[in-house]
């Protein structure tokens, strides 16, 4: 790498360096007003710089904390280097979190300024601005219904930048003296941890942090200033912020921000992204979309797509992990290809992904496997917000579903005896931000980080991990118990969106499921089921034997494995709504929140060893306009086929 | 006096030719009143249905049996067509039904063909076609018997029509149905049976219409280009007006005729070949409605 | 199934409202054209080109002008044949009356007057519409044809009133063997075509089209109907007017008046008929069935009747199928040929997905 | 959203009238359609026009925008006086309509709807279209950043390449609203644009006839049927019955008038 390159230690000066090196290379794309608008390193660089002159204007200073509120935008990536040229901390929150939900982590940060998209945020903003005295200037984006808006704090991003580029011809030099000030060891950006465990705690990490990890990385993979990614996560997940934007920043390659949500597939087929970062969750729902379209399609693509499919499983995993493969498979996997494959990759807009990463949560092997089979590189990482992502990452070639791959570069690991996964890598954080207490239980004397992740080390090197430390359990028998693992089995039967295994403690293994209404209601459809809605669904005696067949399916495969096979499932019910984050049941990055659920469904748990039939259960509900309701259902509790033990063949049940 | 009498020759003429086009053009608006559509196959039915009865004839068949033969063809043709062409594009814009009877001219055409050969047939009804006797000694019109005998059938034909328009069940019915289609169907009237049977009685005006212009000049492929006489006929008599196709029939015909003797030496004659459509287009820059047609409105 | 978009995204509104989007279309594009120029006048026979591909693509750029007005305005018109005839003869003249008149001047002219012609018809139109539009266009057809016919002048009084088209010279370069004349007709109609593309796809197709599909809202827009309507007649008789001086001088050479027949006004209706109301390309497809149906017939006939078939007996199917085609596809597919491909090349797109 | 919008200052403050409506009566054939009917709308401001079935509403927006002439009376338009309104005229002097059943061209994308709607602004001749010239090219890119600007205050982005015909009814209003915005009028028309919408949609469509009045300052003139939208999102109301006027004033006001309670809410479903 080119040494200023090197010595460049915070994103402001990254980003002059790019400008200087690729001025003319594409930044960052924006899908909008039907084209793709592009913004390259010496616009981005001015913008920032003119916005950082705004800012300090508007009296921002070193130390201080600027929320960030929104999708991912050229100009929210403006504002959060603009904010770094001050030697302040960016906070990038959940777009879609309520004002409530806002109100903790503001108050926690001390936020001074705040960037919000649009007239929503500033909306919730200005429910909650009373509570926080400290925030002096909100900073919007559209001005779409804005105008009526008299708030002294209110700010359009336009006039801001107007401003800023007014002054910069004087405040140039003070400027970049500013920036010039910055080291590696400041904090760059704070991030709210998922916290799947009670209160979200504030994650300081260093420019010094995140750069070391997203050099790590690209030097590993090799990414290049050619290579274009699509930036459609909430930015304030670390991940989003690590592929987003301080790997773009360290490499220079481009970042694409679809048009809206509802347009992301289609942008990402236009752009065909070379590197592509997805949670669990999106994998699982793209899945779940071609299930569906396929079974919409006639009968002969129907077949054609299950044998290929087959096929892929056998054929395409190895072949992508450069192992040998006879001749004759080899040749039917390029028809594949070219009948099967290719296509789909390409409608999926993945014909030029060359890196895929899955992070956020562990991946269901199936689901790793049946994108591999499909020829898209992708690859498990582990890391948490807390150590700046990367930890470890599964080589090219390497991939093995059960393992989350090797330690990267200057990454130590070490075990406790509970099993519990130690971290030792300069990319940690440096602390929770107004939390003395909870960074020393978090981080020893020794610089060792607990992640609460259990897990162990394999002989090839790789790691593997079972389960949150307190997550994992025994059964009665004794039998180690780790209900991601079997929820993520379930999970990748597109008819289930989201599953809960209890079975600590427990003579056997339970389930709680909530079904994929697109797929299930498809299914339904076809099957021609009429229903009124969700829970109607959910409650239907058709559905309930769809997914009894699939734990059926399961069960049988677990049956194969001696080691498993009392991991089977024996009963489960479907809920009467899917799990939200809206409902604090899920993390906004979509972690079960197994402590909230624990309690709010106790009755069904219950119910479940209790082997009734059905439970009776009043939820309370949140319509789309904001409502509270209380919606009381009977919910059935099915029965799922079990097997014994011994490897016996699956079985050859109808879905009725 | 020599001249007048020679206007008057030509006048009348073109009145019975005009009592042909009225004839065609009747079939036109039988069926646009009934369902709406602009039948532009309505000439090729004329010829085809003239073509069978000489051919029933020439197969040995007599008058009498011949003629309900070929009534009925054309009541089956005119059923099939509703059946098969019509009542697949029912509610299609205006510009595709006509487009779709074009393309049944061209079948039917071509059926008559296939069927019946290209030659020109001689349909002879024993009525000579020749002057009037009486009528030329006592006022020295020289009038064809058949155009007399013509334009008697056709005016007992048009009488008949109106009498089973305003007399029968049926004949309210089908007013009702052009009124309105879907207040006609609100009140049980069966929409299908009836245009079914519209274009039966199309079929046979056609079948008429067909006879008596054979009779007067054999029976031939250009009858087709008669029938596109009808619609400048249609159009001065507005397209929903029986009263006023059988005026504008005889206006057109007129006027045709004494254009290509006035007019027609001063350009080299063959006028009437455009002459009616141009007639046609003047009549509609004044009054686009027709002349009975009822003024449109156009709700938005 | 073949089609990678992946990755073909666009920046500016330049390239998202180019006529081929798709990189793979440009390139076939493109490469068809290769082959058309390159190509076929060396494999292709002299009958080939003289009775096949020469009047396929004339026909193409007449349907071009049918559809210009039915299609994208929205007015029917059964004169087609008559604004051709208006073309011939007028390039004929020009010819023939201004000597060392450029042959490509004269066409351009000769479209020049067949709009004139088709715009005085087309008057009616700003007081009539649908059906009754249809009658003056028919007058057109009758009177055109008649005029020609009876005025000597227009074929400079020959006495077998036929005319017979002087040899095409251009810049001194001779265009003789069919070869030459395909190479050349060829030329006009693709500029002709992508000309009428860019308007169909520009601010003009979309009056066309708002004037066709509402024209009461269109009004209230703004939009002067009569403007637009006697535009579109214009540039309609336009097309036909020069398909018709090619007709004449690239493919008979020599046409008498009732060569322009209401049949052949039929034909170039059914044409877009079949092809495709309203697409560019529905025109060329269209051209080339009705075009290729009767040679398919007899070629067909023979096989199974042998040669001993009347010809009244296939001219007579002919009509027929003819028909029926026409029928068949207003109740099936009324948009045409160009909708059934544009709907298989949706299908390769989206593969496998069925929607 | 409606509360709150009033509850902030007003970005354009209503201003003096723009549109003046002096006594105008027409009938068709002899059937009243409206009788004597004046009334005035204010720059800036929201005017609803209700009333039962029949009782002349969309008679009275084909009268203000030309499509109807009527026998007698006569509008202002920003204090110009006119006996006979032609659609065109309506259109040049900034008025923008939608109507009651949709009347979108059908054959066209939702994006080629939207560009057609700002044709008054189109200036290049075919010959310049045809060959591309600079002026038809800069006007085409134009006419796009406009319907684009659009697009996305609507929020139909992603049905931006689709034909009308096959969009659902509520997204089919909405791109005629589009469509109608695009000729960037001064008065808007509203032919019922809520009609059969279901509540969620009649939401949305309430927020962007708002957006519009207030992000661009359009007058708007709307014909509704629920009474609860029109009271909600307009400034005044006027109240026709049977071709007559019977009430005039805000929405409080209308509602406490005696004859809209009897002629209207009493039938109101």
């Amino acid at each position: 790498m080119a040494p200023q390159e090197l010595q460049a230690d915070t994103f402001p000066k990254l980003l002059m360096h790019q400008a200087r090196t690729r001025g003319d290379r594409p930044a960052v794309r924006e899908k909008s007003r039907g084209i793709w608008q592009t913004l390259t390193w010496r616009d981005l660089a001015d913008e920032t710089v003119a916005l950082a002159a705004g800012l300090a204007e508007r009296g921002l200073q070193r130390g201080g904390h600027v929320a960030l509120i929104g999708d991912n935008r050229p100009r929210l990536y403006a504002a959060l280097c603009a904010t770094q040229w001050l030697g302040a901390v960016a906070v990038p929150l959940y777009q879609d979190a309520s004002a409530a939900e806002l109100l903790d982590p503001m108050r926690n940060a001390e936020i001074t300024h705040i960037f919000a998209e649009d007239q929503e945020q500033v909306d919730k903003l200005l429910e909650i601005l009373p509570q926080l005295p400290a925030v002096t200037t909100i900073i919007y984006d559209q001005d779409r219904g804005m105008r009526h808006y008299r708030q002294p704090q209110l700010v359009s991003h336009a006039d801001l930048l107007t401003q800023g580029r007014a002054l910069l011809a004087a405040r140039r030099d003070a400027l970049d003296a500013e920036a010039a000030l910055g080291r590696g060891s400041d904090p760059a950006a704070l991030f709210f941890t998922a916290g799947t465990t009670g209160q979200a705690k504030a994650v300081v990490l260093s420019h010094g942090a995140l750069i070391n990890r997203a050099r790590t990385a690209a030097a590993m993979e090799n990414l290049r200033d050619t290579d274009v990614t699509m930036a459609y996560l909430p930015p304030a997940w670390i991940g989003q912020h690590m592929f987003g934007y301080a790997q773009p920043m360290v490499v220079g390659f481009c970042v694409c921000c679809p048009e809206s949500p509802e347009t992301m597939l289609a942008d990402m087929r236009e752009i065909g992204p070379t590197y592509f970062v997805a949670p669990p969750k999106v994998l699982e729902s793209l899945l779940a979309q071609v299930s569906v379209r396929m079974e919409d399609a006639g009968r002969i693509k129907r077949s054609l797509y299950q044998y290929f499919m087959a096929l892929a499983r056998r054929v395409g995993v190895p072949l992508l992990s450069g192992q040998a493969v006879p001749l004759g498979d080899r040749l039917v996997y390029r028809l594949g290809d070219m009948l099967m494959y290719g296509p789909l990759r390409d409608v999926l807009g993945m014909s030029r992904v060359r890196l895929a990463y899955t992070a956020g949560e562990a991946i269901g092997p199936d689901l790793l496997l049946y994108f591999r089979a499909l020829g898209v590189n992708l690859k498990q990482l582990y890391g948490a917000t807390e150590t700046g992502i990367f930890v470890c990452v599964q080589p090219d070639g390497e991939v093995k579903p059960d393992s989350v791959g090797t330690a990267t570069d200057g990454v130590e690991l070490k075990f406790t005896a509970q099993r519990e996964l130690l971290v030792r890598s300069p990319g940690l954080f440096s602390g929770y931000h107004g939390d003395a207490d909870a960074t020393r239980l978090a981080i020893d004397a020794d610089g060792w980080f607990h992640t609460g992740d259990a897990g162990w080390l394999g002989d090839d090197g790789q790691l593997r991990i079972i389960d949150r430390v307190q997550d994992v359990g025994a059964l009665a028998d004794g039998s180690l118990f780790a209900p991601k693992y079997l929820e993520n089995k379930l999970k990748f039967f597109p008819f289930v969106k989201e599953a809960v295994a209890i079975g600590a403690g427990r003579d056997e293994v339970c389930m709680v499921v909530s079904i994929d209404a697109g797929a299930v209601g498809n299914w339904a459809d076809r099957h021609n089921i009429a229903y009124s809605g969700y829970a109607d669904l959910a409650s239907r005696d058709e559905v309930q034997v769809l997914i009894a067949d699939c734990v059926g399916k399961m069960n049988a495969e677990l049956a194969q494995d001696p080691a498993l096979a009392s991991l089977q499932v024996h009963r489960f019910l479907l809920l009467h709504k899917e799990l939200e984050a809206d409902d604090g049941e899920l993390t906004r990055t979509g972690k079960l929140r197994r402590v909230v659920i624990g309690e709010r469904y106790q009755a069904l748990v219950d119910a479940l060893y209790a082997r009734r039939d059905s439970v009776r259960i009043d939820a309370q509900v949140r319509y789309e306009d904001g409502r509270q309701g209380t919606i009381s259902a009977d919910l059935k509790i099915c029965r799922a086929p079990t097997f014994a033990a011994a490897p016996l063949p699956m079985p050859t049940r109808k879905a009725a | 006096m020599a001249g007048f009498q020679f206007f008057l020759e030509v006048l009348v003429t073109g009145l019975l030719s005009g009592v042909m086009y009225a004839l065609v053009a009747l079939g036109f608006v039988l069926i646009y009143k009934a369902s709406g559509v602009f039948n532009f196959a309505q000439g090729a039915m004329v010829f085809f249905a003239a073509l069978s009865f000489v051919g029933f004839m020439e197969l040995g068949a007599p008058f009498w049996l011949a003629l309900p033969i070929t009534v009925g063809l054309m009541a089956l043709l005119g059923v099939g067509i509703e059946r098969f062409v019509l009542r697949p594009l029912v509610n299609q814009h205006e510009i595709t039904l006509l487009m779709a009877t074009i393309g049944l001219t061209f079948v039917i055409e071509g059926l008559a063909q296939l069927v019946w050969g290209v030659e020109v047939r001689r349909l002879d009804l024993g009525i000579k076609d020749q002057p009037l006797p009486w009528l030329a000694d006592n006022t020295g019109l020289f009038i064809s018997q058949i155009d007399i005998f013509a334009a008697v059938v056709a005016g007992v034909l048009v009488a008949t029509l109106a009498l089973v328009f305003s007399r029968t069940k049926i004949g309210r019915a089908l007013r009702a149905v052009a009124d309105d289609h879907a207040a006609a169907l609100s009140i049980g009237i069966p929409l299908k049976r009836i245009w079914a049977l519209v274009w039966a009685i199309a079929g046979v005006v056609a079948l008429v219409a067909g006879m008596l212009w054979g009779a007067r000049s054999g029976v031939q492929f250009a009858l087709v280009f008669v029938a596109l006489k009808a619609l400048p006929v249609l159009i001065i008599g507005g397209f929903t007006s029986v009263p006023g196709v059988i005026v504008a029939g005889l206006i057109v015909g007129a006027a045709e005729k004494l254009a290509e003797v006035y007019i027609g030496p001063m350009v080299g004659g063959g006028i009437e070949s455009w002459f009616p459509y141009v007639l046609a287009i003047l009549f509609l820059l004044v009054r686009p409605e027709g002349l009975f047609g009822e003024k449109i409105i156009r709700r938005v | 199934m073949f089609y990678r978009e992946a990755g073909q995204f666009r920046t500016s509104y330049g390239q998202d409202g180019q006529i081929f989007p798709l990189r793979q279309d440009r390139w076939a594009m493109l490469a068809l054209l290769a082959a058309a120029v390159l190509v076929v006048p060396m494999v292709a026979s002299d009958y080939w080109l003289r009775a096949l591909l020469i009047p396929w693509l004339i026909f193409s750029l007449v349907a071009l002008g049918q559809n210009i007005l039915t299609g994208y305005a929205g007015q029917l018109s059964l004169g087609s044949a008559g604004f051709m005839a208006v073309g011939a003869f007028a390039c004929y003249n020009f010819m023939l009356r201004v000597d060392g008149m450029p042959f490509l001047v004269a066409l351009v002219l000769s479209g020049l007057c067949a709009a004139a012609v088709g715009m005085a018809f087309g008057l009616p139109s700003l007081r009539i519409r649908g059906l009754y539009l249809a009658v003056a266009t028919l007058a057109a057809q009758f009177f055109i044809v008649w005029a020609l016919d009876k005025f000597g002048w227009f074929k400079n009084n020959d006495p077998s009133g036929v005319i017979t088209a002087q040899p095409i010279v251009i810049l001194g370069m001779g265009f003789n063997t069919p070869q030459e004349k395909y190479l050349l007709v060829l030329g006009i109609v693709v500029v002709l075509a992508l000309l009428a593309k860019n308007m169909a796809r520009g601010a003009t197709g979309r009056a066309w089209m708002a004037v066709r599909d509402m024209d009461v809202a269109a009004e209230v827009m703004g939009l002067p109907l009569m403007r637009t309507k006697l535009q579109a007649f214009a540039i309609s008789s336009f097309y036909c007017g020069v398909g018709g001086a090619l007709f004449a001088f690239a493919y008979l050479g020599t046409v008498e008046p009732s060569a322009f027949t209401i049949d052949m006004s039929f034909r170039i209706l059914f044409m877009i008929i079949i092809g495709g109301v309203g697409t560019i390309l529905g025109s060329f497809l269209g051209a080339g069935f009705i075009l290729l149906l009767p040679i398919f017939l007899s070629v067909l006939f023979h096989a199974v009747a042998g040669k001993t078939v009347d010809a009244s007996i296939t001219s007579a199917v002919e009509l027929i199928v003819f028909g029926a085609l026409i029928i068949v596809f207003l109740i099936v597919e009324p948009h045409g040929l160009a909708r059934l491909w544009q709907l298989t090349k949706e299908r390769l797109r989206l593969w496998p997905f069925p929607h | 959203m409606t509360v709150q919008l009033h509850a902030h200052a007003r970005a354009f403050p209503i201003g003096g009238p723009i549109v003046e409506v002096h006594d105008i009566s027409l009938n068709f054939g002899g059937v009243k359609a409206l009788t004597k009917i004046s009334f005035d709308v204010r720059e800036h401001e929201v005017r609803a026009i209700i009333g039962p079935n029949g009782a002349g509403k969309s008679s009275m927006l084909n009268v203000i925008n030309g499509v109807y002439r009527p026998q007698a009376g006569s509008i202002v338009l920003r204090g110009e006086r006119l006996a006979a309104m032609t659609p065109r005229r309506a259109a040049h002097m900034g008025i923008a309509r939608t109507f009651q059943n949709i009347a979108l061209f059908k054959g066209m994308t939702v994006l080629d709807n939207i560009m057609a709607g700002s044709n008054l602004r189109m200036h290049a001749n075919f010959l310049e279209v045809a060959f591309r010239l600079p002026r038809a090219l800069r006007e085409a890119r134009e006419c796009r950043e406009a319907a684009e600007e659009i697009i996305e205050f609507l929020e139909i982005e992603h049905i931006r390449k689709t034909p009308v015909g096959r969009l659902p009814y509520g997204l089919q209003k909405r791109v005629e609203l589009g469509r109608a915005l695009a000729a960037t009028p001064q008065v808007l028309l509203l032919d019922e644009p809520m009609a059969g919408m279901n509540i969620e949609e009649k939401q949305d469509m309430c927020r962007f006839i708002l957006d519009v009045n207030d992000h661009y300052g359009t007058t708007v003139i709307l014909i509704e049927h629920d009474m609860g939208v029109v009271m909600d999102i307009s400034d005044r109301v006027v109240v026709l019955d049977y071709g007559k006027k019977i009430g005039d004033g805000t929405p409080e006001e209308v509602r406490s008038n005696q004859d809209v309670i009897d002629a209207y809410l009493g039938v109101a479903h």
